[in-house]
């Protein structure tokens, strides 16, 4: 409830969650020393771009609560952006992945415009029909600068002098540096002013309305931002594959990264982390079955709604408070004998 | 949230407290999975890697993997599974007879999808991680991004991508162990132009008008060979009157059918690898024909095609740069044989094409000696000339990628035929090149 | 003229080909407030079903038509019970739109793989349920196309009465309009949401018993009209029968006339644009109800 | 008269939403023929009682029992199949449907769908003014127009309990009386046993057979209206002038 005093900070963590933290990041980052496999490595990286473009759309959709499906059109166009950029400029690929970030944030902002009219079910499908647009027009663009439907022509990549193991690493720290970022930023947005003007928009209107909160500037910010990082995370992709095809924005991809925002729980800090994560590795785990890959997600995906709601972050967060009420009760509960007994006998 | 202020304070003389007990079993809980996930992980990784180190020292019974990266489910999902059927029926075989240097053959199978470049470099490294003796790849990335792993990695990898941008990629690296297991789609425009001019000049057929409309779907392959007709008939003076580009799936072509109707042209020419929408072009085209010669690409070549489109696609021209042999009793066998496994026939392309690469393959390994000495491998099958279902294999130096015959070799013994058939009476009767043909060309009733 | 006769006759078939699959879609939004992204499944279903009856039984098209009704209202009946249903008693709780909108797409995601493991990739053919044709003008107008345009809207036509005329039918409204008050009056949504979506995906199935001639049986025979079907329900406005009827035959005519006079390539995008614009200048469709949208 | 079983008898009931209990141990039991009615403030769990009551909440605890029957934890539909009829607070009329085809949804229960021609015929010959608003969509009515609605389409089955909702509420006072009226045409014509809610004496005098007064989800005071209006303390606390 104290919102208003914690403006623009952090959430307040406690300092064993931060310790948590500190640590889960440097294992994380040790990965690459430790296993040097290249398969694990690639499918790796993979998964943390994945992971940078499923914290923006976390972002949207999740916090600000627009429903926007055209969030890989967005991350198509950063990617195919870059790519023009170090075509026909020769711009550096570093420079090139933040201009791409930028013009996703662009076209992100244009189609701001149009959703705030609308709501629910109509943002997405609007949304989603600018994504087709979008993936209609690099398909079958007349005039050939993105390759149309045999991808994007080859770019050099942000490592173009190192040796294979060196590039994969060097890949793997960059791409989990920027996740780190953008994940603190998320978190700080959050809590921001900003970011509590999104979710009053989002949980209430009128009261926004009332309070002269204004749904035009903010969620052309809260689009600005995410289409940024859906950019650059595109720019990565491109950069990483070298190459990149219309066919990353079609259905599949969209289901399976909806599946992981909403296994790792919609609107959390780490959901993404969790449900990225998690279907990466049941993916890989599924690799040697294709064929029913898709059916054991979607059941997974149906399953975790109905009975998970709040996805896996809601359910450890709720596991955790019930747990923190069953201390809480053992502690201040009288110490009786029976008591004393019961606890014990739990305990054990 | 659960506060951290320190607990078990009120502990005393109560035996264990709930706080002690969640801690304790938290910490062992993430420590045990930590330890237990990592350790499995490894060990997993371990053991898979020792048994296929063993097995390239080449003295164990282990089997010999196989890699095949073909896209199972997705847009080409019918692809996908006539290239994975060829394989297994070859791999079958070889085990059948003995295996390969007396080891068994297992296939691996994994999902290439519509080849997005994440996609197949994740497929191509779990494969090479596995340490496959070979891989065989349906289609790949049109962009090559995928090949420096592989050309790492060493072993020989075939494809049939059917893109001279592939094959120039391998000739630039100077990679020697890339095969593209047909020719390029460069050789559709040549091709057909040839055997128009036949007709032509033999007089078995008078265009109309010396004009063409194009109806293509716009998936690179099938892009590809319409703009390689394009461009063949725009040199040799035939105007395009239309060239259009549409996403599979589609089954109404009334405006289409508006335009050819109202100018109809020489030759209409679909190309889509959707056997769906052809089958449903050439039946309303049927329902009113114009004086076209009408040639439809690629997806006649899938068997559903004729058990859709039926009678409406009689008179109907298609050809391919792999195809089987109909008339052929090497063939002849091959189908016999995956009809009875599959209870299906195969269809014209993928299916042989890659149980002709795994045969001709193993061949090279026998030869070579040993599956796992790759650069033996790869030297064997660049030298290799080998006869299969398809005709004939020989890898051009530095493309290696396989002679269209009769476009660039006039030796049927070296190039693989460029095959043109016509449906007649419900058949595939196949009418260029000597000495493959099973009939000859006959104008479309619509014509006559 | 041959060229506006063959537009008229192409926004025929499109038009209650999307009408078809989109009526169940607003039926369902209707009264359960939900985007049922299984329809297109449904129509697949059908398809399959009727390929079934017709080609390896070698029956006829009636028993086609039955099958595939009987068939798709079953799945969806279970479509609503595993998918919906679990999740209607924390209504309040969630962001029930999105949350039904995921699962009825996670089963959709899981017919069509099943579909792919059991029938394989190939497309199968559907015979017509009517064959021959008639010429108008030149053109051609298949009697399955008719047949289509027939079944479509009298199947619209039931639907209203149904709607209008029986218990059942009232009952469905009422609880779209207010669920509690619905109950008290002893209208049990237990049974009725299942049977509601039940009875929109079998419009649907009977859908995919036409489409199959005119697209095949498929495992993604569904996709392409349940994205159509989406187009079409937002023209219309979510929720409204006769919004549908109408945007169904627009789009057919859009379509349509795009094919014929700027090619075929950009005619997917004009679709999508006009939606884009309908949804910047009417963002409820043309028949949308503004506090439909806000729930 | 009060020997014989009571429709509606409600035992130590507790209902809420959520984490937050509205209704605390309440006790009540309606007689057949009887009107009962509940008096009390906003806010003090009387629309949840009536909605506990009808199955739209579950209770927390507590028994609720219907002509002899249990009833507590079943569905809303199944308690309505069993002769409860429930007008809601603000009429829960379905606004998208003409007045006929709301009254007719009063009929919904297999037992009562067949003799609807009859129902019908009956509310239009209580209140004939729905009778000339047959074919207008309830969303065009005014409130005192949907009240009668909300009372119609109740007298479309066999009730064998009434529960009203705060039939007064945010009506003018003309309408309130006529609203009044129909309600007492319904307790004198068609003897039926009521459950009413208001939240003060001023209309329900005439119709009232037993009164109690809630407070804090719980029962402070009962007995007839005049018993209570003589009580000094119910009056000046809880009541305010008469």
């Amino acid at each position: 409830m104290n919102d208003a005093s914690r403006v623009g900070k952090l959430p307040k963590l406690s300092a064993g969650s931060r310790l948590g933290i500190v640590a889960l990041i440097a294992i994380v980052a040790a990965v690459p020393v430790v296993y040097t496999n290249h398969y694990v490595l690639t499918f790796l990286v993979t998964a943390l771009i994945t992971l940078v473009l499923n914290t923006s759309w976390n972002f949207v959709l999740g916090i600000a609560g627009v429903w926007n499906f055209g969030m890989l059109a967005i991350y198509a166009i950063g990617a195919y952006s870059e790519g023009l950029v170090m075509l026909h400029t020769g711009m550096p690929a570093p420079i090139a992945v933040l201009l791409g970030g930028v013009a996703a944030g662009a076209f992100s902002v244009l189609l701001a415009f149009p959703t705030l009219r609308l709501f629910g079910i109509y943002t997405s499908l609007l949304t989603f029909s600018f994504a087709q647009v979008v993936q209609f027009v690099i398909v079958n663009d007349p005039k050939g600068l993105t390759g149309g439907s045999f991808g994007f022509p080859t770019v050099k990549g942000l490592y173009p002098n190192l040796g294979p193991l060196a590039q994969l690493r060097a890949y793997y720290w960059t791409v989990l540096a920027v996740v780190v970022v953008a994940t603190f930023a998320v978190a700080w947005i959050r809590s921001s002013r900003l970011g509590i003007a999104l979710r009053t928009i989002r949980d209430a209107p009128a009261y926004a309305a009332a309070r002269g909160v204004s749904p035009l500037k903010y969620r052309m910010l809260a689009f600005a931002i995410s289409g940024f990082i859906a950019g650059v995370a595109g720019g990565l992709y491109l950069s990483y594959n070298q190459s990149i095809t219309s066919s990353v924005m079609g259905l599949t991809p969209m289901s399976i990264d909806v599946t992981m925002l909403v296994i790792g729980g919609l609107g959390t800090l780490f959901g993404p982390v969790i449900g990225t994560g998690l279907l990466t590795f049941i993916q890989q785990a599924l690799i040697d079955y294709p064929g029913v890959q898709l059916s054991i997600l979607g059941t997974i995906l149906l399953i975790i709604v109905v009975f998970v709601p709040g996805g896996l972050v809601g359910l450890i967060s709720r596991t955790r408070r019930r747990l923190s009420n069953w201390v809480e009760e053992d502690e201040t509960a009288l110490p009786t004998t029976e008591e004393a007994a019961r606890s014990t006998e739990a305990g054990t | 949230m659960a506060d951290q202020q320190s607990g078990g304070g009120s502990g005393g003389g109560r035996g264990l407290s709930r706080r002690k007990f969640l801690q304790g079993a938290t910490t062992a809980g993430v420590g045990g999975l930590v330890v237990g996930g990592a350790g499995g992980f490894v060990a997993g990784r371990g053991s898979k890697s020792s048994t296929n180190t063993t097995g390239g020292t080449g003295a164990s019974t282990e089997p010999i993997l196989i890699g095949s990266a073909s896209p199972v489910t997705g847009p080409f999902a019918s692809d996908g599974q006539q290239m994975v059927r060829g394989q297994q029926l070859a791999i079958d075989e070889i085990n059948a007879n003995g295996g390969l240097l007396g080891r068994q053959l297992k296939l691996q199978v994994l999902d290439s999808k519509a080849q997005e470049p994440d996609v197949m470099k994740n497929v191509l490294q779990k494969l090479v991680s596995q340490n496959v003796a070979a891989i065989f790849a349906g289609f790949t990335t049109y962009t090559s991004v995928e090949f420096p792993i592989v050309a790492q990695a060493g072993m020989p990898m075939f494809h049939v991508n059917t893109w001279h941008g592939n094959v120039e990629y391998v000739q630039q690296n100077n990679i020697t162990n890339i095969f593209q297991g047909d020719p390029s789609e460069t050789s559709y425009g040549s091709g057909f132009i040839t055997l128009v001019n036949q007709f032509i000049d033999s007089g078995a057929w008078t265009p109309s008008s010396k004009s063409t409309y194009v109806v293509t779907s716009n998936d690179p392959y099938s892009l590809a060979i319409a703009k390689a007709f394009k461009a063949g008939m725009e040199k040799q003076c035939w105007k395009t009157l239309g060239f259009e580009q549409y996403t599979v799936p589609q089954a109404d072509y009334g405006g289409q059918l508006v335009k050819i109707r109202n100018n109809p042209p020489g030759i209409v020419f679909f190309s889509s690898y959707a056997p769906g929408d052809e089958a449903s072009f050439i039946k309303q085209f049927a329902e009113s024909p114009t004086p076209s010669l009408v040639y439809e690409q690629y997806a006649p070549s899938i068997p559903e095609y004729l058990d859709l489109a039926k009678d409406a696609a009689n008179g109907v021209l298609w050809s391919t740069v792999v195809g089987v042999l109909a008339g052929d009793d090497r063939a002849k066998a091959f189908i016999d044989k995956f009809t009875q496994k599959f209870s299906r026939p195969p269809g014209f392309s993928n299916a042989g094409d890659q149980y002709d690469l795994v045969h001709l393959w193993a061949e090279a390994a026998a030869v070579a000696g040993d599956p796992f000495d790759f650069a033996k491998v790869n030297a064997a099958v660049a030298n290799t000339v080998y006869r299969g279902t398809c005709g004939a294999y020989s890898f051009l130096p530095g493309t290696l990628t396989c002679y269209p015959y009769p476009d660039e070799t006039l030796d049927p013994s070296l190039g693989m035929a460029h095959l043109t058939f016509q449906i007649q009476n419900g058949e595939q009767v196949l009418i260029s090149p000597d000495p493959y043909t099973t009939g000859k060309f006959e104008l479309p009733s619509w014509l006559r | 003229m041959s060229q506006i006769v063959a537009i008229l006759i192409s926004t025929l078939v499109l038009g209650s080909i999307y009408g078809l699959v989109a009526i169940g879609m607003t039926l369902i939004y209707g009264t359960l407030r939900i985007l049922d992204m299984s329809q297109g499944s449904m129509v697949m279903i059908g398809g399959f079903v009727a390929w079934g009856v017709l080609v390896v039984a070698n029956s006829d098209p009636v028993v086609a038509l039955v099958a595939a009704f009987a068939a798709t209202f079953v799945l969806g009946t279970f479509t609503q019970l595993i998918s919906v249903q679990p999740l209607m008693s924390r209504r309040s709780d969630l962001d029930f739109e999105m949350v039904t909108f995921i699962t009825t797409f996670a089963v959709a995601i899981v017919f069509s793989n099943l579909a792919l493991q059991i029938f394989g990739p190939f497309q199968k053919d559907v015979p017509p349920v009517i064959s021959g044709s008639v010429s108008i003008i030149g053109q051609n107008l298949s009697y399955q196309s008719l047949a289509m345009a027939v079944t479509s809207i009298v199947l619209m036509g039931a639907l209203g009465l149904f709607l209008a005329r029986t218990r059942w039918g009232l009952a469905i409204r009422a609880v779209a309009q207010d669920l509690d008050a619905a109950r008290t009056m002893g209208v049990p949504v237990g049974r009725l949401y299942p049977l509601t979506m039940g009875l929109a995906s079998a419009l649907a199935g009977i859908g995919g018993v036409f489409l199959g001639a005119q697209f095949f049986a498929s495992p993604t025979a569904g996709d392409l009209p349940l994205l159509e079907a989406l187009i079409v329900v937002i023209f219309g406005g979510l929720g409204s029968l006769s919004g549908t009827l109408y945007a169904a035959y627009a789009i057919g005519f859009i379509q349509s006339a795009a094919i014929v006079t700027i090619g075929e390539t950009w005619t997917l995008p004009v679709l999508y644009g006009v939606i884009l614009l309908v949804l910047i200048f009417r963002p409820y469709g043309l028949r949308g109800n503004p506090s439909e949208a806000r729930l | 008269m009060t020997d014989a079983a009571p429709i509606l008898d409600v035992r130590g009931l507790w209902a809420g939403y959520g984490d937050s209990i509205v209704v605390r141990d309440l006790d009540l039991s309606v007689g057949a023929g009887q009107t009962v009615v509940m008096i009390g403030p906003n806010g003090h769990g009387k629309t949840t009682f009536l909605r506990a009551v009808c199955g739209l909440i579950r209770p927390v605890r507590g028994e609720v029992w219907l002509a002899g029957e249990r009833v507590d934890g079943r569905n809303p539909e199944a308690i309505a199949g069993m002769g409860l009829v429930h007008v809601m607070q603000g009429d829960g009329l379905f606004s998208d449907m003409t007045v006929e085809e709301n009254l007719l949804m009063g009929a919904f229960p297999t037992t009562s769908w067949g003799a609807r021609q009859g129902a019908l015929e009956r509310a239009y010959g209580l209140f004939p003014l729905l009778r000339e608003r047959r074919g207008q969509r309830a969303r065009t009515l005014s409130g005192g127009e949907r009240r009668l609605v909300g009372l119609g389409r109740a007298l479309m089955r066999e009730a064998r309990i009434l529960l009203i909702d705060e039939p007064s509420l945010g009506l003018a006072p003309v309408m309130i009386d006529t609203v009044y009226g129909a309600i007492r045409e319904i307790r004198e014509r068609l003897g039926t046993t009521i459950l009413l809610v208001e939240e003060n004496f001023t209309h329900i005098g005439g119709v009232a057979d037993v009164v109690h007064v809630v407070e804090m989800g719980g029962i402070v005071r009962s007995g007839s209206l005049e018993e209570l209006s003589n009580d000094r303390t119910v009056v000046e606390t809880y009541l305010g002038s008469l």
